[in-house]
């Protein structure tokens, strides 16, 4: 989230599309029921009329995996009637930058310039700026870089910084704003009205009516979940969304903002950590041995030219700092070699590794509270897979599915030679430790009971597998031991290890006598500080009391709310810096002045901020030795090298979003000539048995409901939820029913190429036969919590249905949008 | 009448459930532990009903129309805890009475019978009963939780503030304010219920979609039936009171009555007063014969 | 009373020793004078934490007596969920601990795993082991496929990268959990890390 | 030597016995669920312990008499049709005297009555008629609360059915049991027909049932001889 769940209370307009987040968030209908009654409307567009629709003020039905289509005509709905936020698209976007001459779309093949077709990607030499200048680095003592002068620092060559050609007025046909435009043409009402399956009509109210925002006082909010990202282009459909908030102005103001609604209590901190191939904790690129082999190239690529990010070497060689201790030296590059470098002959994220199971490269692997045998996209295969491992480790609290993945209905155990350690976690309460919410709220659990019988906290089983691993090491060598026994592993308090020393850890300190920092920006490219997770840094920085939780941020129960907008500023932390909301300075004019007085989070007084969050831009600077404000400027973005928000970028898979048809998809692409996203992954894989729209006619969609969580296996685990949704179901649109001869009630089978369930059918006026490109299609819903590993409730696995391709830039897998067909058991 | 009461909002909720669950774990009610043991219902709302361990649950229904195309409508199927409550009349334990200071139907377990009198005289089906001895199992309005200044476990944990617990009056004027304006925004049938109802009820529901989407009775009536009941009782005692005396007038004037005795004689068919030995009766067999 | 116990929970933070547990001794009038014996929650202690659902960050109380779970619901004090629990949050409690529907007694939830278990190759069932027995097999098994696994060099460059050992999960986890998962993996060189953020 | 006429058998004594026991048990332990005062001042267990007393035997109240009649067919047969026989003049005379004769036996005489008199078939009758009432509505609570889902409409019904056949019962079993425990002074030695050995003295015959008695004694076949 750009904002967080209590800031919800300060919209005007909410839509929720991709989410159903009464039932996914629930207390997130707290915060918008707040808003509701200040007068603000509701608008919830997903394939089912959901609980959160019921709620609602305005509905719409859509075909699921056409959110590009639908913000494309949104995008053009609010430019054609004059909508847009203009002064905060002229200074805030890169609307008036000039794109490079050799950018194109061609619609009849969908594709954009620069195609290669030997990686299967894009170049992006025709995506960027033209540029004016570049301006070297300056490494002077007064200069931006002067800090990489100092001792400790490795040496590394900063980057210039390119100034982009713009025209202020938007009118040149070659600036972003105008090819955006043009870009849009085509998606005019009809066309996206029967791509989407949306009525003209609804589609106009919900355009108008979110277009509304667009007024500088005015904010509207996206609340967006897994309907948007689990996609092939699931990234663009996100790019889409922040783009019309962009348009209309709503990034970075209180009520504003685009808000993934993320769906694990943990996952903030899970993505935070790096817990994902390509990412070091706070969000650093993972060394790889084709763009990084050494420490010099990281820093020399990953640092940027302008923005916060010139500060990149700090970050990083403290992380090492931390991770290998006093055996990280400037002499061995800090101990950058004994991290491990990915390769470039394997994609290793998680669809990838079901592939690389089945041909017997991965042979061990380790489950920390995740069930990918009943989560993950076509789970009959990753199964599978599965059975070729030669050991698994499954750390949980119940039996999950993967940890039984021997014992499923389709797979015999007497042929399978997998060895499965089942070892008993701790649950949430049995242990002690941070969570950060969806809104960057960094919160402490304390320990209210001992683990039952045998169970422990995951940290402490981390601990017992690590000192046998570096003893086995010491005591017999083997494939080189260096990066194991360099680590630094000291999180032991009274000879225990402890949470609360990894949350040190985590903060950061001055090496020298172990001093938590308050701030990030302490933090030095020299190896006199260390920090595990950069942008954790003030979390737990008391130093007066660095044992208690209580008495750090993460511990803070303040219920002041300076300012009245819900900020709580003195509740928990939230990261960066304790700051609420991310992007704030765009919630101000160019001037420092709030669009609107009653939603003020930075305010320029004429001498000095008066600012009720925490600047998310540079609004001091240290001139003399003494803090001195900095005066207003267009730098609202100054994560971004160009410190702009983008409606167009020079990277990922897209420059602009562009509708293409889920990969399964029941119709063509009726906006360009070309039916899938050129870069979609997997689906060249034997594995995905892709299944026409001739075999498999029902659009199918799916999703959780309120009372069951994720794979299951906590809720599944509680009776009273049980109770409450005892059975898996699919809801049917009642023609569809009709059509089949299908009754409430009935057991119906679903199927395509990579699976069969059988479920109850739940007929439904709430889910929808739509009209898609002149056709009739009928869409229908599975929710997706069940497995065979439950005392209590089973059922059969739905993804085993959905389709193992993925987005090429967050390899998510196509859950949402693939085809099947029913019939009646 | 009822001095707190329940407020529900169908207008607000969200269905979460977070009242049903709430309610199950306060009060340690059990739910099924067989694997698969919870039927399909063909809903969203599951258990179907109330059961012997189930006192809340929110109750779907859903129809085509309206602005969105589907009125979907949550409703809280729980204890009315009504001011006329049909369950405190008829219980013969005491187990179900008014509580004095909060004015909500309050039970005492230990001394429920397991009559099941009160499920039958509930104008809304609400009281349950489970366990081998058929013990009441309704809505305590967690009076043990109110007593300790804490809300109702499912009002505590509701978050779309769809529940509340509170003064009846306050909670009563508030669901008249928010229908007024829910009927401002378009819902023509949004309506309060529970004002009047049996002398006024416990709970007071807002009803976006009308009280018949939330399948509420309109009229709801103690049956007649209940309240004839409670006239018999007194007839009962009248009735053996007024025997006992008319039988005691009897018994007094038949004291010291001494019969003569009576002996048949089979030779001339008679009845005969053994001391007078005045025929009494005569019969004649042999004719008949 | 729910604001004398918010300012309870505030206060009390600077009392506590070691920071995990709130005592109830030092809670109000209404709790510390506490008779009823009937009182579910009678002589328990309360700690604050956060619902382990979705990612809203609702607060809880979690109240204990004699070591054992009593009751958990919504920290009314937090601004977030301000004392409210979906049914998910609701049932909590019931992740440790169930009612028995024939004896309406609380159990220990006996869906939930406890012991160390282990499949042997072509097993049927899980045997249980010990967690020394357990901890000892699964190095052997990590150092053995580290080994067969590691990549030192890739095309010239220091790799230090062990390509047979997959590591998946961690959004559960707390974030320290999540720094003991992450450095021990990377430790060992693996690069297929991943979580449910790739759902 | 006194003459006395064997007016009902021993199966006859049994049923009628256990059947009035049993009544009264039900009296008693329905009073705790009829006088909630009652069930308030006894402890849940006890009262929980009559709730299911009294259910028991209500199912020995309604078993009795037809496992009685299964056994003596004929006897139940001829025991019904004494219900349902013709009357005359001296019953309707007798039926008028009924309330007179009860206040004033010495000076009111009765008619002479066949083997069940008037007063019987309406008195007894009435008490059949209501233990029928009891006995159905008793099922029907027993049945909705323990077996099976009936409507709510039918339970109260039921209930109500239970209740007026209760106040029935208490109108008609007490002088009943007046009557026939032999406490109304003419009436003494009633008692002995159905508690004790079942036999009739010459004089209580001929005074009760007139008719029947002279029958007997002209027939002879129930007629005994015992010392006095």
């Amino acid at each position: 989230m750009t904002g967080h769940y209590c800031d919800l209370s300060n919209s005007d307009v909410f839509l929720t599309i991709g989410s159903n987040n009464v039932e996914c968030h629930p207390v997130s209908a707290k915060w918008v029921q707040k808003a509701h009654d200040k007068g603000a409307t509701w608008i919830v567009v997903d394939p089912r009329f959901t609980r959160t629709a019921a709620c609602a003020d305005i509905y719409s039905p859509i075909r699921a995996g056409t959110d590009i289509a639908f913000f494309g005509g949104m995008a053009k709905y609010i430019l054609d009637n004059d909508l847009w936020q203009k002064e905060y698209v002229r200074n805030y976007t890169n609307a008036a930058y000039l794109l490079d001459p050799g950018f194109d779309f061609d619609v009849k093949t969908g594709m954009f310039s620069g195609w290669n077709e030997q990686t299967k990607s894009y170049e992006f030499s025709t995506w960027g700026y033209q540029v004016d200048e570049t301006i070297p680095a300056d490494a002077s003592p007064t200069g931006a870089f002067a800090w990489t002068t100092e001792d400790g620092v490795p040496e590394f060559t900063p980057p210039g910084n390119k100034v982009p050609k713009k025209d202020m007025s938007l009118e040149d046909p070659q600036c972003i704003f105008q090819i955006f435009k043009k870009h849009y043409e085509r998606y005019d009402l009809d066309t996206v009205s029967a791509v989407c399956g949306i009525s003209v009509e609804t589609l106009e109210l919900v355009y108008k009516t979110f277009g509304s925002t667009g007024a500088p006082d005015k904010a509207g909010t996206i609340m967006y979940a897994l309907g948007q990202t689990q996609h092939h282009y699931g990234v663009q459909n996100t790019r889409a969304m922040g783009v019309i908030q962009l348009l209309l102005g709503n990034i970075g103001l209180a009520g504003g903002g685009l808000n993934a609604l993320r769906g694990e209590p943990n996952v903030q901190g899970s993505t935070d950590m790096g817990l994902l191939v390509h990412n070091t904790p706070g969000y650093l690129a993972w060394p790889t041995v084709a763009k990084y082999p050494n420490l010099r190239t990281w820093l020399d690529l990953e640092t940027s030219s302008g923005g916060f990010y010139t500060n990149k070497p700090k970050l990083f060689i403290s992380q090492l700092k931390e991770w290998f201790g006093s055996n990280a030296t400037l002499q061995n590059d800090y101990g950058y070699d004994w991290l491990p470098k990915l390769g470039s002959d394997n994609d290793v994220t998680t669809m990838s590794t079901f592939e690389l199971m089945n041909t017997g490269f991965i042979k061990g692997y380790f489950l920390w509270g995740q069930n990918p045998a009943q989560s993950t996209a076509n789970t009959k295969f990753a199964r599978e897979a599965m059975s070729k491992l030669d050991w698994m480790v499954a750390i949980d609290i119940v039996e999950t599915e993967t940890a039984s993945f021997w014992r499923a209905p389709d797979l015999d155990p007497a042929t399978i030679d997998t060895e499965v350690f089942l070892l008993p976690a701790a649950l949430p309460f049995e242990k002690a430790g941070t969570v950060v919410n969806s809104g960057r709220w960094l919160q402490w659990r304390y320990k209210a009971v001992e683990p039952f019988d045998q169970a422990k906290p995951d940290l402490e089983i981390c601990d017992l597998l690590w000192k046998e691993i570096v003893k086995l090491y010491k005591d017999e060598g083997g494939a080189n031991p260096e990066p194991i026994l360099n680590i630094k592993w000291d999180y032991d308090i009274d000879g225990k290890i402890d949470p609360r020393a990894v949350a040190q850890a985590l903060n950061g300190y001055v090496i020298e006598g172990k001093k938590l920092l308050t701030t990030f920006g302490d933090l030095k490219a020299d190896g006199s500080t260390a920090s595990a997770m950069w942008i954790y840094a003030g979390f737990y920085a008391n130093n007066d009391a660095p044992l208690d939780p209580s008495e750090q941020k993460v511990g803070a129960r303040g219920r002041e709310d300076k300012g009245g907008l819900a900020l709580f500023q003195q509740w928990s932390w939230a990261w960066p810096l304790n700051r609420r909301v991310l992007y704030n300075r765009a919630s101000a004019d160019v001037d420092g002045k709030p669009w609107d007085s009653s939603r003020s989070l930075v305010n320029w007084t004429g001498d000095a901020w008066d600012n009720n969050d925490v600047a998310d831009f540079v609004a001091s600077r240290v001139v003399d030795g003494a803090p001195t404000p900095v005066a207003p400027n267009n730098n609202a973005f100054f994560m971004n090298w160009d410190q702009i928000g983008r409606l167009m970028i020079h990277s990922l898979d897209m420059p602009v979003p562009e509708h293409y048809e889920p990969f399964e998809s029941p119709t063509d692409n009726a906006l360009n000539g070309r039916e899938n996203s050129p870069m979609i992954r997997f689906a060249d894989k034997e594995s995905v048995k892709k299944g026409t729209r001739e075999e498999y006619p029902i659009a199918v969609t799916t999703y959780s409901v309120v009372e069951h969580w994720q794979s299951g296996s906590q809720t599944r685990h509680c009776p009273a939820l049980v109770e409450a949704m005892p059975h898996q179901f699919v809801e049917v649109p009642e023609k569809l029913a009709e059509e089949r001869g299908i009754k409430n009630g009935d057991l119906c089978r679903v199927f395509n190429n990579r699976g069969s369930i059988h479920v109850h059918a739940f007929v439904t006026p709430r889910l929808h036969t739509l009209l898609i490109n002149g056709k009739e299609v009928h869409q229908i819903g599975l929710p997706h919590h069940w497995g065979w590993a439950s005392m209590y409730s089973t059922g059969d696995v739905v993804n085993d249905l959905a389709p193992n391709v993925g987005d090429p830039g967050s390899y998510i897998p196509e859950y949402k949008a693939f085809l099947v067909d029913i019939e009646k058991a | 009448m009822a001095k707190l009461a329940f407020y529900f909002d169908s207008s607000r909720c969200s269905a979460c459930k977070g009242c049903q669950a709430a309610c199950k774990t306060w009060n340690s009610l059990p739910s099924p532990l067989g694997q698969d043991e919870n039927p399909f219902t063909g809903s969203y709302q599951s258990p179907l009903d109330l059961n012997g361990d189930t006192r809340l649950l929110i109750s779907f229904s859903e129809v085509a129309g309206g602005s969105k195309g589907v009125e979907w409508s949550f409703g809280r199927r729980s204890c009315f805890h009504c001011t006329n409550a049909g369950c405190v009349q008829v219980c013969p334990s005491g187990a179900l009475a008014h509580d004095e200071e909060t004015g909500m139907v309050r039970v005492t377990e230990d001394k429920c019978i397991g009559c099941q009198y009160c499920k039958y005289s509930c104008p809304f089906n609400v009281p349950r009963h489970y366990g081998y001895n058929d013990k009441i199992n309704k809505c305590t309005s967690c009076l043990d939780r109110v007593s300790h200044d804490r809300q109702p476990a499912c009002v505590k944990t509701c978050q779309s503030e769809t529940l509340m617990f509170g003064s009846r009056d306050e909670l009563l004027a508030k669901a008249n304010e928010r229908v007024a304006k829910l009927q401002e925004q378009g819902f023509e049938r949004a309506a309060v219920y529970g004002g009047n109802e049996l002398g006024g009820l416990g709970l007071i529901v807002v009803a976006h979609h009308g009280i018949e989407s939330l399948s509420l009775p309109a009229n709801p009536r103690i049956s007649g039936m209940v309240n004839l009941l409670d006239i018999l009782k007194p007839l009962a005692g009248l009735g053996a009171a007024a025997v006992l005396a008319g039988l005691g007038v009897s018994f007094l004037t038949g004291i010291g009555y001494e019969r003569h005795k009576l002996r048949y004689d089979e030779e001339t068919h008679d009845i005969i007063d053994d001391e007078t030995n005045e025929v009494l009766a005569h019969f004649d067999f042999d004719e008949e014969e | 009373m729910e604001t004398t116990r918010r300012g309870f929970l505030q206060v009390s933070g600077l009392a506590v020793f070691a920071g995990l547990t709130y005592s109830l001794s030092t809670q109000t009038k209404a709790f510390a004078s506490e008779v009823d014996p009937d009182w579910k929650l009678i002589r328990t202690e309360e700690s604050t934490s956060v619902c382990c659902y979705c990612s809203g960050g609702c607060g809880l109380v979690i109240s204990v007596r004699d070591g054992e779970l009593i009751n958990i619901e919504g920290d009314s004090d937090h601004p977030i969920n301000e004392g409210g629990l979906c049914s998910k949050g609701a049932s909590l409690f019931q992740l440790r601990n169930v009612i028995d529907p024939e004896t309406r007694e609380v159990i220990p939830n006996p869906n939930r795993v406890t012991r160390p278990l282990v499949r042997r190759a072509g097993a049927s069932d899980w045997e249980e082991l010990s967690w020394d027995d357990a901890i000892e097999e699964i190095a052997r098994r990590v150092k053995d496929t580290r080994d067969a696994t590691f990549v030192e060099k890739d095309k010239g460059v220091i790799a230090n990268r062990c390509d047979g050992i997959a590591s998946l999960g961690g959004a559960q986890l707390h974030s320290e959990d999540q720094y003991g998962v992450v450095k021990t993996m990377r430790g060992l060189g693996l690069v297929a890390i991943d979580n449910q953020a790739r759902v | 030597m006194a003459r006395y006429i064997k007016r009902h058998s021993l199966q006859a004594r049994i049923t009628h016995d256990v059947f009035a026991v049993s009544g009264i048990l039900l009296f008693l332990t329905g009073l705790f669920v009829f006088i909630p005062p009652l069930a308030d001042a006894a402890p849940a267990t006890t009262v929980y312990v009559i709730r299911i007393a009294h259910r028991v035997i209500g199912f020995i109240f309604i078993l009795v008499p037809i496992i009685s009649a299964i056994l003596a067919p004929g006897g139940f047969k001829h025991y019904l049709s004494n219900y349902f026989r013709r009357w005359n003049k001296e019953d309707i005379t007798w039926m008028k005297k009924f309330i007179p004769y009860m206040l004033a036996p010495k000076k009111v005489h009765m008619p002479n009555q066949p083997e069940l008199k008037s007063g019987q078939v309406v008195a007894d009758g009435a008490l059949m008629l209501g233990a029928i009432v009891m006995a159905i509505s008793g099922l029907f609570l027993v049945f909705g609360t323990w077996f099976v889902d009936l409507s709510a409409g039918l339970m109260v019904f039921m209930r109500l059915l239970h209740n007026i056949g209760f106040i029935w019962m208490i109108v008609f079993v007490i002088p009943h049991i007046y009557l026939g425990a032999g406490i109304f002074q003419p009436y003494r030695k009633t008692a002995r027909l159905m508690f004790g050995d079942g036999k009739v003295s010459e004089s209580d015959a001929l005074y009760h049932w007139g008719n029947w008695a002279a029958e007997e004694f002209e027939k002879g076949e129930k007629v005994v001889e015992e010392d006095d």
